[in-house]
């Protein structure tokens, strides 16, 4: 058991590397020189200025000295400087954590609460008139994109009824109720695609684990279904359900980045859009491998909580 | 048991394969690895049938396997026809597969699904000839035909249009194709003038059945059993045919081989072992077999738990120790080795049930 | 889903008809409805009447901005006064290329290297798959968003293949996995028995039974990849304008919305009925394919 | 009624029958089967595979699962038909008064739960044990069923023990609570021949100590031999015959059975006996013969047997009950073999062993 937490935090670290030397390569090997974010192109006709900058920002320097330079100051928490506004990329990203963070934690708190009670109703009523439609819904649900919903909900929310606020963004330290406000919205919209993709795989699962011998084998001991249905058949299906929030994690953190763009809040995603469009290359190298951290971080935990729950990988190492 | 030692082994020209000190070892993760079968050896003369006998996990299959080399033994050398295909190359060894053939247990498995019988049934003359088409599939009729499959009905129907049993005798008919391919006799007399050394030694092909009828009920069973008989007179086929059920074994066998916890027990003809078992492993074998017969006396005494050590970590000595009513000192510190109890009766035991001749 | 109708599958009708009867009404509409789409996008240019996705008839005095559905435009004008129904036409070419660019890619080269490396297994297979696990480390729409601002040009032919190259990594998991388990069926084993070489065994054997399961992944992978175009061009990160695209449309539908809101509505329905006949009739393959092989 | 409750059956099945709709028709598993149980006794049920003996088992059971299942006819329990039972009286008769061993340790217990609470959970229900009580009865059913160190077993998970000691573990949760009517369900298929023997050796033990009736459904014939009081062999879903063990392996009667018996091979024949087997296949289940469903694969089969099915009767010995128009041994079936033979059907042909083979032109197909 230790050796696979080991192994795991060894994969975790190499991932990382991995993925900002990616980041890293893909950032300043691609073409579109980072002199053009740094110079308006009319200002460039100066080859002294820009000979200067260029060596300001290392930009001489070979790839892997760069690399080598930047990581050793991401280790330490340093992710170096917005090229347009001079601050830096760590605390940006600090400031914005907030927002997208809520944000999501709230969908996906609120996507399983719905999904789990959904999906178990439809596995368990497998084939019903409950089923097809809760079936046939969640199809529907999961081919609602975030930015489609997320109009919607404003048209009739904001615009029509008039509850919601249509943009924006109230800080849970300056009121609590204003910000449920703006987050509600927000995470509803996301949240569409979630709760299909997740009673669909605690339905799919559940039928299976429902036609296991186990099942029909607590049948014949005289449980009640319900305590089947939670104590013996949910608990494999529930690895299943960690799995793919973890997984899912990833379209998540780019629906976020939709509906902060679709609600104008001031969240990580909203930033690096604005990054992109500035060509601020600091700024997108600095989100995208924290982004890529979260993500592997996440399912790190997710392949540690496995170990909580099924015996068996305990027993395997 | 668990013995090592090569007194079973037969001298002569008339032996097609002999495999001596056979080792498998399968990776288990983290550089560790287990032995399914650590150590022994055995041989098969042109013509004749060994059935290889023993419980799940004591590395019966994983032999056979190794006489085909999918994969390769770890170490040991499997003779046939008088070469070692340990030495040979994987080209020399694909060359060599046009000899030595396997039928497997999961008959449905064994077929590709998405392929007509026809087409499965044909496979080997693609890659071994004759080319020709209608040639092609008058072997392919003919092999059908044989196996008791209609070809006109089956050609181009797929493996899951099929019962078990059905898909058992196609995988028989697609063995058969190769291991009596006109083209295949040619080529093999060819190599055989140009390495003169392996002429004398014995002829013939070799089929693996690796519990070829546990996955079939006992009606289709019979039939399959029957076929296998047929078919190993009608084309002078060698069978080694590995099973867990001791009647079947005994049934199909001309001599027979108990295997336990990757170790031989026991080597006889058949009638012999059936009737005097030995070793006391084949003796409990014997015991716990349901005969279908109410007037038998069952042993109920058994009731104790007395199951397979973990390969991983065999017992010392003799591997059966630990389950033996006859066990002593002797056989946790000593191997026992092969030894002869009677005619062409060998057992690995150092307590044997049976007085030890010579 | 084979839609070209050539005499080899003409001949095969009644193989169709007995496939199309099974399906459930709602499926059957749903493929109609992808059959139509398809058609539409490949012939945009052919349909008779279809508007110029680009003219902005408000500028030379014919046809005003934000029009409601009407005769002259079927479905209204957008805010340029562009006609939505051509615009509609003409932005399914761009979710179909990049998702039919998606499929492509993924199913050749992610098919064919996650059953290579699921067949031969070993250090091929642990350096590949770790390739494939950095790349799927990163969140798609973010590694997106970054590769095509990079790029800087933003055309049909840098979408697609930049979506392309970033579905081979899932095609390729998806690929393993099932060859990996094929792999250990014994029919690989008997293959091997018979001297078939390895390429043969491959292309023979392990591919031709990975194929099905990736073609029903395809659906539901296109379902995703139409989703995540519509999400880039929303963001205003896919083809370049005055290219149309479902998801710009909606973007460029929020300014009037309060006025006009068919803009947002027409692309958006195209969009979210185009991936749920994905889904639907991905959905059905699966369940049909489950149903044979549990018969298996 | 309750003085006679002792002396009636335990179980009385009459005419059951079941169905599962499926999308290319209805398959008709069982067709009409009738039996009883006293108490105390032990009935073997032995049939190849889709013959209908699991699907009869969990009938009785009330366990086959899904819409599409249709189960008709009695069942009756101790006096009381169990399928016109509410499910919350069917969860107070599980467990409780009939229990059942599934075919595979392996998936029968649930992988993610400890043995204690797997063995536990129906005690504490049925018999409002508390905590430690259950706890006190679990370590005493498992030494019951042979399980060394039952402290620790029952802290383990399932994958943490062998097959052969997971069957016990099955074993001890059907035993639990004391059932009066135990349906192993072909309960050694799935182990070694070894582990076999003793968890039979178990099961009679068991079963004899606590005077509990059981079924044994089984393929092999060598399963019910000596083990039971009553054996029933079962064909497509009907009774073949029907017959006290003892009396049935004596004198088979009916041609299935017979050619069941003829087609094992025993440890006793010498090697390389010619085994006589059956010939064709059973019979599709969606669209059964109107006949007797063994006359297609039948050696004794005449134009009779065809167009009318056999009732089950009694036949010299009232206990031994048969549904056949030819019984072995009979004239009628001497002088049908005799023509089928002659007339070179197949299934008479297979049976006379004389009968060479030849590379082209393989024989019963």
């Amino acid at each position: 058991m230790g050796s696979f937490i080991a192994i795991r935090l060894v994969r975790l670290v190499a991932t990382l590397l991995a993925v900002s030397f990616l980041t890293f390569l893909l950032v300043n090997l691609l073409p579109g020189d980072a002199i053009n974010a740094l110079i308006p192109i009319e200002a460039q006709q100066d080859q002294e200025y820009v000979a200067q900058v260029r060596a300001e920002w290392g930009l001489n320097d070979p790839m892997l000295v760069r690399y080598g330079k930047w990581l050793g100051d991401a280790v330490r928490g340093d992710l170096g400087e917005s090229i347009v506004t001079s601050r830096a990329v760590s605390s940006e990203i600090a400031h914005r954590i907030p927002v997208t963070g809520e944000l999501m934690i709230v969908t996906v708190v609120f996507s399983v609460l719905m999904a789990v009670p959904l999906g178990v109703m439809s596995a368990y009523r497998e084939g019903s008139r409950l089923d097809q439609v809760i079936s046939g819904g969640a199809q529907f649900a999961l081919s609602v994109p975030g930015f489609v919903a997320g109009l919607l909900f404003i048209y009739v929310f904001a615009m029509k009824l008039g509850w919601f606020p249509a943009t924006g963004w109230t800080r849970i330290s300056n009121s609590i109720s204003g910000n449920l406000m703006t987050v509600t919205l927000p995470a509803l919209s996301l949240s569409v695609i979630e709760v299909a993709v997740y009673a669909r795989v605690v339905r799919s699962d559940l039928v299976t684990t429902l036609k296991e011998d186990y099942i029909l084998s607590a049948r014949s001991k005289g449980l009640r279904d319900g305590f089947i249905l939670f104590r013996h058949a949910l608990r494999p299906s529930s690895l299943t359900l960690i799995t793919v929030v973890g997984l899912n994690i990833g379209l998540l953190l780019g629906g976020t980045v939709v509906v902060e763009f679709l609600f104008a809040l001031p969240g990580l995603g909203k930033r690096l859009l604005d990054a992109i469009f500035q060509r601020d290359f600091m700024m997108v190298q600095g989100i995208t491998v924290f982004v890529a951290m979260v993500y592997v971080v996440v399912n790190t935990l997710v392949d540690l909580v496995y170990l909580v729950v099924d015996p068996r990988i305990r027993k395997a190492d | 048991m668990a013995g090592t030692g090569k007194a079973h082994l037969r001298p002569g020209d008339d032996v097609l394969v002999t495999v001596e000190d056979l080792v498998v070892e399968f990776p288990v993760g983290r550089g560790r690895t287990v032995k399914a079968v650590s150590g022994i050896s055995f041989d098969i003369r042109s013509g004749e049938t060994l059935g290889l006998v023993g419980e799940s996990g004591c590395g019966k299959s994983t032999s056979g396997r190794a006489i085909i080399q999918l994969p390769r033994p770890t170490s040991g050398s499997v003779t046939f026809r008088g070469v070692d295909l340990a030495d040979l190359s994987d080209e020399e060894i694909r060359q060599r597969r046009t000899h030595i053939q396997m039928i497997f247990q999961d008959p449905i498995s064994s077929l590709n699904p998405r392929r007509t019988v026809g087409d499965i049934v044909a496979e080997p003359l693609r890659v071994w000839g004759p080319s020709d088409a209608s040639e092609q599939e008058a072997i392919v009729d003919r092999m059908l035909d044989s196996v008791g499959v209609d070809p006109d009905t089956a050609r181009d129907k797929r493996p899951h249009e099929f019962s078990g049993g059905q898909c058992q005798r196609i995988s028989i008919a697609r063995s058969l194709v190769m291991l009596t391919n006109r083209g295949n006799l040619h080529r093999s007399r060819r190599r055989s003038r140009s390495s003169s050394r392996s002429r004398g030694r014995g002829r013939g092909r070799l089929l693996i059945c690796d519990e070829p009828v546990s996955s079939l009920d006992v009606s289709v069973q019979a039939q399959i059993l029957n076929l296998l008989e047929d078919l190993k007179a009608g084309y002078g086929l060698t069978m080694m045919f590995i099973a867990h059920d001791l009647a079947v074994v005994k049934n199909i066998s001309d001599r027979v081989a108990v295997m336990y916890l990757g170790k031989l027990c026991e080597v006889a003809d058949p009638d012999t072992l059936y009737a005097e078992a030995a070793h006391p492993y084949t003796d409990l074998l014997l015991g716990s077999v349901p005969e279908p017969d109410p007037t038998v006396e069952i042993d109920e005494g058994l009731i104790e738990d007395g199951e397979l050590p973990s390969p991983s970590n065999p017992p010392s000595g003799c591997r059966f120790r630990t389950r033996c009513e006859r066990v002593t000192d002797l056989c946790s510190s000593e191997e026992p080795q092969m030894r002869a109890v009677g005619d062409d009766h060998f057992v690995a035991c150092h307590h044997p049930l049976a007085a030890v001749a010579g | 889903m084979d839609t070209a109708v050539d005499p080899a599958v003409a001949a095969r009708r009644p193989w169709i008809r007995r496939f199309v009867a099974k399906m459930p009404w709602v499926t059957r509409f749903c493929a109609s409805w992808l059959i139509v789409i398809v058609a539409a996008a490949v012939f945009a240019d052919l349909i008779p009447g279809l508007a110029d996705p680009n003219y902005q008839g408000f500028l030379f005095g014919d046809g005003a901005t934000n029009e409601g559905p009407g005769l002259s435009h079927f479905l209204g004008t957008d805010n340029n006064s562009r006609d939505i129904l051509a615009r509609i036409v003409y932005g399914a070419r761009v979710s179909l290329t990049v998702a039919l660019a998606a499929v492509f890619m993924g199913v050749v080269f992610g098919g064919f290297f996650g059953s290579l490396v699921g067949f031969v297994r070993g250090k091929t297979d642990s350096t590949v798959m770790a390739v494939v696990d950095v790349i799927l480390a990163f969140p798609g729409l973010v590694l997106l968003l970054t590769v095509v601002t990079l790029l800087g040009r933003r055309d049909l032919v840098v979408i697609a293949t930049v979506i392309g190259f970033l579905s081979i990594p899932p095609y390729t998991r998806v690929a393993r996995a099932n060859a990996l388990s094929i792999s250990r069926r014994e029919f690989v084993t008997a293959a091997r028995a018979i001297g078939t070489k390895k390429r043969t065994i491959l292309f023979r054997e392990v591919i031709p039974n990975v194929l099905p399961t990736l073609l029903a992944y395809a659906m539901v992978n296109a379902a995703v990849i139409i989703l995540l175009e519509g999400a880039l061009a929303f963001l205003g990160l896919s083809v370049e304008p005055p290219t149309s695209s479902w998801g710009t449309m909606v973007n460029a539908s929020r300014v009037d919305l309060q006025i006009n809101v068919w803009p947002a509505i027409w692309p958006s329905l195209a969009l979210v009925f185009t991936v749920y006949s994905l889904n639907n009739v991905g959905d059905w393959l699966r369940r049909l394919r489950s149903v044979r092989s549990a018969a298996l | 009624m309750p003085d006679n409750v002792a002396n009636s059956p335990l179980l009385e099945v009459d005419d059951l029958r079941t169905t599962f709709t499926i999308p290319t028709g209805d398959v008709k598993a069982v067709r009409g089967v009738s039996f009883t149980l006293d108490r105390g006794r032990t009935l073997g049920i032995v049939g190849e595979s889709g013959s209908g003996k699991t699907v009869l088992a969990r009938s009785i059971m009330r366990l086959n699962l899904g819409t599409n299942v249709t189960t008709t006819g009695t069942a009756a329990f101790d006096g009381n038909d169990v399928l016109t039972r509410s499910p919350s009286e069917m969860r107070q008769l599980w467990g409780s008064e009939m229990a059942m061993v599934f075919q595979d340790p392996m998936t029968s217990l649930n992988p993610l739960v400890r043995v204690q609470r797997q063995v536990t959970e129906h005690l504490c229900r049925h018999l409002n044990l508390n905590r430690s009580e259950a706890r006190q009865a679990a370590v005493d059913l498992l030494r019951e069923v042979r399980i060394p160190d039952p402290d620790t077993r029952l802290r383990s998970f399932p994958h943490e023990l062998s097959g052969g000691m997971r069957q016990r573990v099955c074993i001890a949760v059907a035993l639990a609570c004391e059932p009066s009517l135990l349906f192993a369900d072909e309960p050694t298929t799935a182990l070694d021949v070894t582990v076999q023997h003793q968890i039979l050796n178990l099961l009679s033990r068991e079963q004899a100590d606590r005077e509990m009736a059981m079924v044994l459904v089984t393929h092999d014939l060598g399963v019910v031999a000596g083990r039971t009081d009553d054996t029933m062999v079962m064909y497509a879903g009907t009774v073949a015959e029907y017959a006290p063990t003892v009396s049935l392996f004596a004198d088979m009667r009916h041609p299935y059975s017979e050619a069941l018996m003829r087609s094992i091979p025993l440890t006793s024949f010498p090697s390389h006996t010619r085994l006589a087997a059956i010939t064709g296949r059973p019979p599709d289940l969606i669209d059964p013969p109107t006949g007797c469903a063994f006359s297609p694969r039948c050696p004794y089969v005449q134009d009779h047997c065809v167009n009318e099915a056999p009732p089950l009767v009694e036949i010299d010995d009232p206990a031994h009950r048969l549904a056949c128009w030819t019984p072995v041994g009979s004239p009628e079936a001497l002088t049908a073999f005799e023509k089928n033979l002659a007339a070179g059907l197949p299934q008479a042909v297979a049976v006379d062993v004389s009968t060479t083979w030849s590379p082209t032109g393989g024989v019963d197909g």
